[in-house]
């Protein structure tokens, strides 16, 4: 059977991609990365499951089969790094519109 | 128009890659993911195997996670310094 | 902001605090850890941002204090890594030592014992405490309005 | 204590990083102190490691567990694991002496501004960045510490916030990083899901040559190649270098050798098994030729002095690409690797080296006439020799050195790679010597427009550069002669035994299984 988590990981990437290369948009362009970002931490979780496996926690689990752990872990780092990507990109756009004027990539008119 | 098809070709690119991949919910070699369930109590103590690998296992990626969070508002503090003098 | 919205970020701003330790505290029992705790102790800072607005992003003074605090946390991670340079840095000499957190643990499920992580338990403190302070660091310096 | 060095080399460096800005409240100069004194150990710390590294065997270290060289207990590495290499060692040097010589220069460069404290704290952020990228022997640290070294180094190119280019450069730069990093984060991926492990060498012992390999190879170079500023993916280099501060242009140059450098690693080590080294040995040969020509061509039409250079640094990267390329190309038949397979890669590795100081160099009395004068635009600047002679000086060393003239060092790299390229096929080192001639061509424009000539009216009364910036230009111009007259010192003590650490694949793989 096809596995369609890995086709919405691939969606998700082709999606972020296309937005990359014909918006426009500053924001667009930070919206596109995040969603590409998203796409590969999917494909990072769902690259460690196992058919009926439950949280790799011992708390109370309810049976010893259970998912990968070091995906998980990868993926924890890699949502940080996204966080950090994100954060300094908007920070930079709040004062290039400041500069600019408006957020369009064309429009390269500097205000002062 | 160049760009849609490239776009195109990237899309069946990365398909084709995907599913020649090992079926969803089956992973082929999990030696090292089972080392960690077996022993991850035992070496490290904590019963939650995902926080053992995140701070012990593998612990200079979360260093270099946290120095990662670090220069991300460093950075944002030196872009936001002074809104009103520009200097 | 209205003054229901101010009522009810007081309100609700001291469960929010709790249970973000909580997820800190447990990160080596339940899920959750430094990293999650930390974001959402940092909800709380957003929710007074946005909640009291000029008077909570304007002060110099809870900048200052959030860097201090984020130099703080991430200095006592970097130590704690290098407390285990007798054998090998971020090596868990805490672990199955009987001492502070030093609890043996055997393989199979077990209720979970809070002083069992080894150096996990600090380590979560530490970056939670890191993660907390960078995270509401960002939110108030961008939502700094140009006065 | 020894055996720690190679940890020590990425924790110290993290560990001043956090410090500085406690140090900044106590005190200007103790923050000064502080950022000097851990970047002097840290340098002291690399050359302890290159004594023993370059004699002897392969370093490892394996962090977390009971003793450093405990690197798989169960038959297969878990925890992450170390490893300093020859070149790795060649790399590592470069890095931190270009950080010490880089914070002394910008102690007066950057004090006027606000937030100094920050640009410390992100330089030796930015340190660790490289170092970890250098040394980690796992797929996923080297994709942490790339991005730890994209976040800092995007700080830093947004440093002259009043100025819109340099927020649209630092902007065009952190997405391109973004892109790459969720690149490589996709093919360690990739890796993951074929052999459920993480570590380098693991990896290239278990490699079968399946068809998710080539997509994760595909992915890996394209992500490091877009870190690296070869051409199809350039376009950032000229911006940030151009826009941002002239002592993080220069750490900027050595942070794309060190994604090079990684690029090697791929190549070499992590696919060392791989059938399809030529058609990859051909790819990296076609990306250098493309840098160089390109490069130079758009460098001459330049008139803002930093972006000129900025091209140079792409043309310069086409030289490097071009040598370890024609190594790569022939790895397979022996008998054409002894010929002239390791001359070239030995010119490409120890062009890196001269590559990052004359063009350090270049940077750094680019910022000293900024710092003086205020313009970066060549039109306005003329005769600054009379007010500035050191840095008149230092200039002509730098673009003597990148044209490749012989007393200077960049002739004596330049000469192995046109020898042994010469051999691959003449075609490719008639081009590297014509664009050579172009690059002494575009320097000769430079120094007589900013230099010779007519001194406009507001130049008339300006200094010197203050004492620190003059001593980081002739520390760096000391060791451009040095290495200019005495090559084969360097070159064997150095650069051979790098280059032949990148061939022997297996030394790094016996070194953790």
């Amino acid at each position: 059977m096809i596995s369609f988590p890995f086709i919405t990981v691939i969606i998700l990437i082709s999606m972020g991609f296309f937005a990359l290369v014909f918006k426009k948009n500053l924001l667009k362009l930070v919206m596109a990365i995040h969603i590409m970002a998203s796409g590969v931490n999917l494909f990072l979780i769902t690259l460690g499951y196992r058919q009926g496996g439950v949280a790799p926690i011992f708390t109370n689990a309810p049976n010893l089969n259970m998912v990968l752990p070091t995906v998980q872990a990868l993926t924890l780092t890699s949502i940080v790094i996204n966080i950090a990507i994100v954060a300094l990109m908007l920070s930079l756009i709040i004062l290039i519109y400041h500069h600019c004027g408006s957020l369009d990539t064309r429009k390269r008119k500097l205000k002062q | 128009m160049i760009k849609k098809i490239t776009i195109i070709i990237l899309f069946i690119f990365l398909l084709a890659a995907v599913l020649s991949l090992h079926p969803f919910g089956r992973p082929i070699f999990t030696k090292m993911d089972d080392y960690f369930i077996q022993n991850g109590q035992k070496e490290t103590g904590s019963n939650n195997i995902v926080s053992s690998v995140v701070f012990d296992y593998r612990g200079l990626d979360t260093l270099g996670e946290a120095s990662i969070l670090f220069a991300a508002a460093t950075g944002v503090f030196i872009i936001f310094r002074s809104r009103k003098k520009y200097v | 902001m209205s003054k229901i919205v101010k009522t009810i970020t007081s309100l609700v701003s001291l469960p929010i605090i709790v249970f973000g330790l909580y997820i800190i505290s447990h990160g080596h029992l339940t899920p959750g850890g430094g990293f999650a705790g930390g974001a959402i102790i940092a909800t709380f800072i957003t929710l007074l941002a946005v909640a009291f607005g000029k008077e909570i992003t304007g002060r110099n003074l809870s900048k200052q204090l959030l860097l201090l605090s984020e130099s703080l946390g991430i200095l006592t991670f970097i130590i704690l890594g290098f407390f285990g340079l007798s054998s090998t840095f971020f090596y868990n000499f805490l672990a199955n030592s009987g001492e502070i957190f030093g609890r043996t643990i055997l393989f199979g499920l077990n209720p979970g014992y809070i002083n069992s992580g080894g150096m996990i338990p600090l380590m979560n403190l530490a970056v939670g405490l890191e993660v907390f302070s960078a995270l509401s660091l960002i939110i108030l310096l961008m939502s700094k309005e140009n006065d | 204590m020894l055996e720690h060095c190679l940890v020590l080399l990425i924790a110290v460096p993290l560990l001043a990083a956090f410090f500085t800005p406690l140090a900044h409240k106590i005190g200007e100069k103790l923050r000064n102190w502080w950022v000097l004194f851990s970047l002097v150990s840290i340098q002291f710390l690399v050359l302890v490691l290159a004594k023993n590294v370059i004699g002897g065997d392969i370093q490892v270290y394996t962090l977390g567990a009971e003793f450093p060289s405990l690197t798989s207990p169960a038959g297969f590495p878990i925890r992450i694991i170390l490893e300093a290499d020859a070149i790795a060692v060649f790399m590592a040097l470069i890095s931190v002496f270009a950080a010490l010589v880089i914070s002394i220069y910008s102690l007066r460069f950057i004090e006027k501004y606000k937030s100094t404290d920050k640009y410390y704290a992100l330089l030796l952020i930015l340190t660790a960045g490289m170092l970890g990228l250098i040394f980690s022997g796992d797929m996923f640290t080297m994709f942490v510490f790339l991005e730890l070294l994209s976040i800092a180094s995007c700080g830093l190119i947004a440093f002259y916030v009043h100025r819109g280019e340099s927020l649209e450069a630092a902007f065009k730069y952190i997405v391109i990083s973004a892109v790459a990093g969720l690149m490589i984060l996709f093919s360690v991926g990739f890796l993951y899901a074929q052999y459920g492990l993480l570590n380098i060498a693991a990896i290239s012992s278990a490699l079968e040559f399946t068809f998710l390999d080539i997509v994760a190879l595909v992915f890996l170079v394209a992500g490091f190649a877009m870190k690296c500023g070869a051409v199809p993916l350039h376009l950032w280099v000229s911006d940030a270098y151009g826009e941002a501060p002239a002592p993080i242009s220069a750490i900027l140059v050595i942070a794309s050798q060190v994604s090079l450098y990684a690029l090697f690693r791929i190549s070499f080590t992590l696919f060392g098994a791989l059938p399809l080294k030529e058609i990859l040995g051909w790819l990296v040969i076609i990306f250098g030729v493309l840098s160089m020509f390109i490069g130079v061509t758009m460098a001459i039409l330049q008139t803002d002095i930093k972006r000129l250079m900025a091209y140079h640094a792409v043309s310069q990267t086409g030289y490097m690409l071009l040598g370890v390329g024609v190594g790569l190309a022939v790895i397979g038949n022996t008998s054409a690797l002894d010929a002239f397979g390791i001359t070239a890669m030995e010119g490409g590795v120890f062009h890196i080296m001269n590559h990052a100081i004359y063009q350090g160099l270049l940077f750094l009395t680019a910022g000293a006439i900024i710092y003086r004068t205020g313009t970066k635009d060549l039109n306005k600047m003329g005769g600054l020799a009379k007010a500035m002679p050191f840095t008149a000086i230092f200039f002509l060393l730098g673009s003597f050195a990148i044209s490749g003239l012989p007393p200077l060092n960049g002739f004596a790299s330049k000469l192995l790679i046109y020898e042994s390229v010469f051999r691959f096929s003449p075609l490719l080192s008639i081009i590297a010597i014509l664009v050579s001639i172009l690059t002494l061509a575009s320097f000769v424009k430079v120094f007589y427009l900013a230099f010779l000539g007519s001194t406009p009216a507001k130049f008339q009364k300006i200094k010197e550069v203050p004492k620190s910036m003059g001593l980081a230009m002739g520390i760096l111009a000391l060791f451009i002669v040095l290495f200019g007259l005495f090559p084969n010192i360097v070159v064997d003590g150095l650069v051979s035994p790098a280059a032949r650490a990148l061939i022997e694949q297996f030394q790094y793989i016996n070194a953790v299984l």
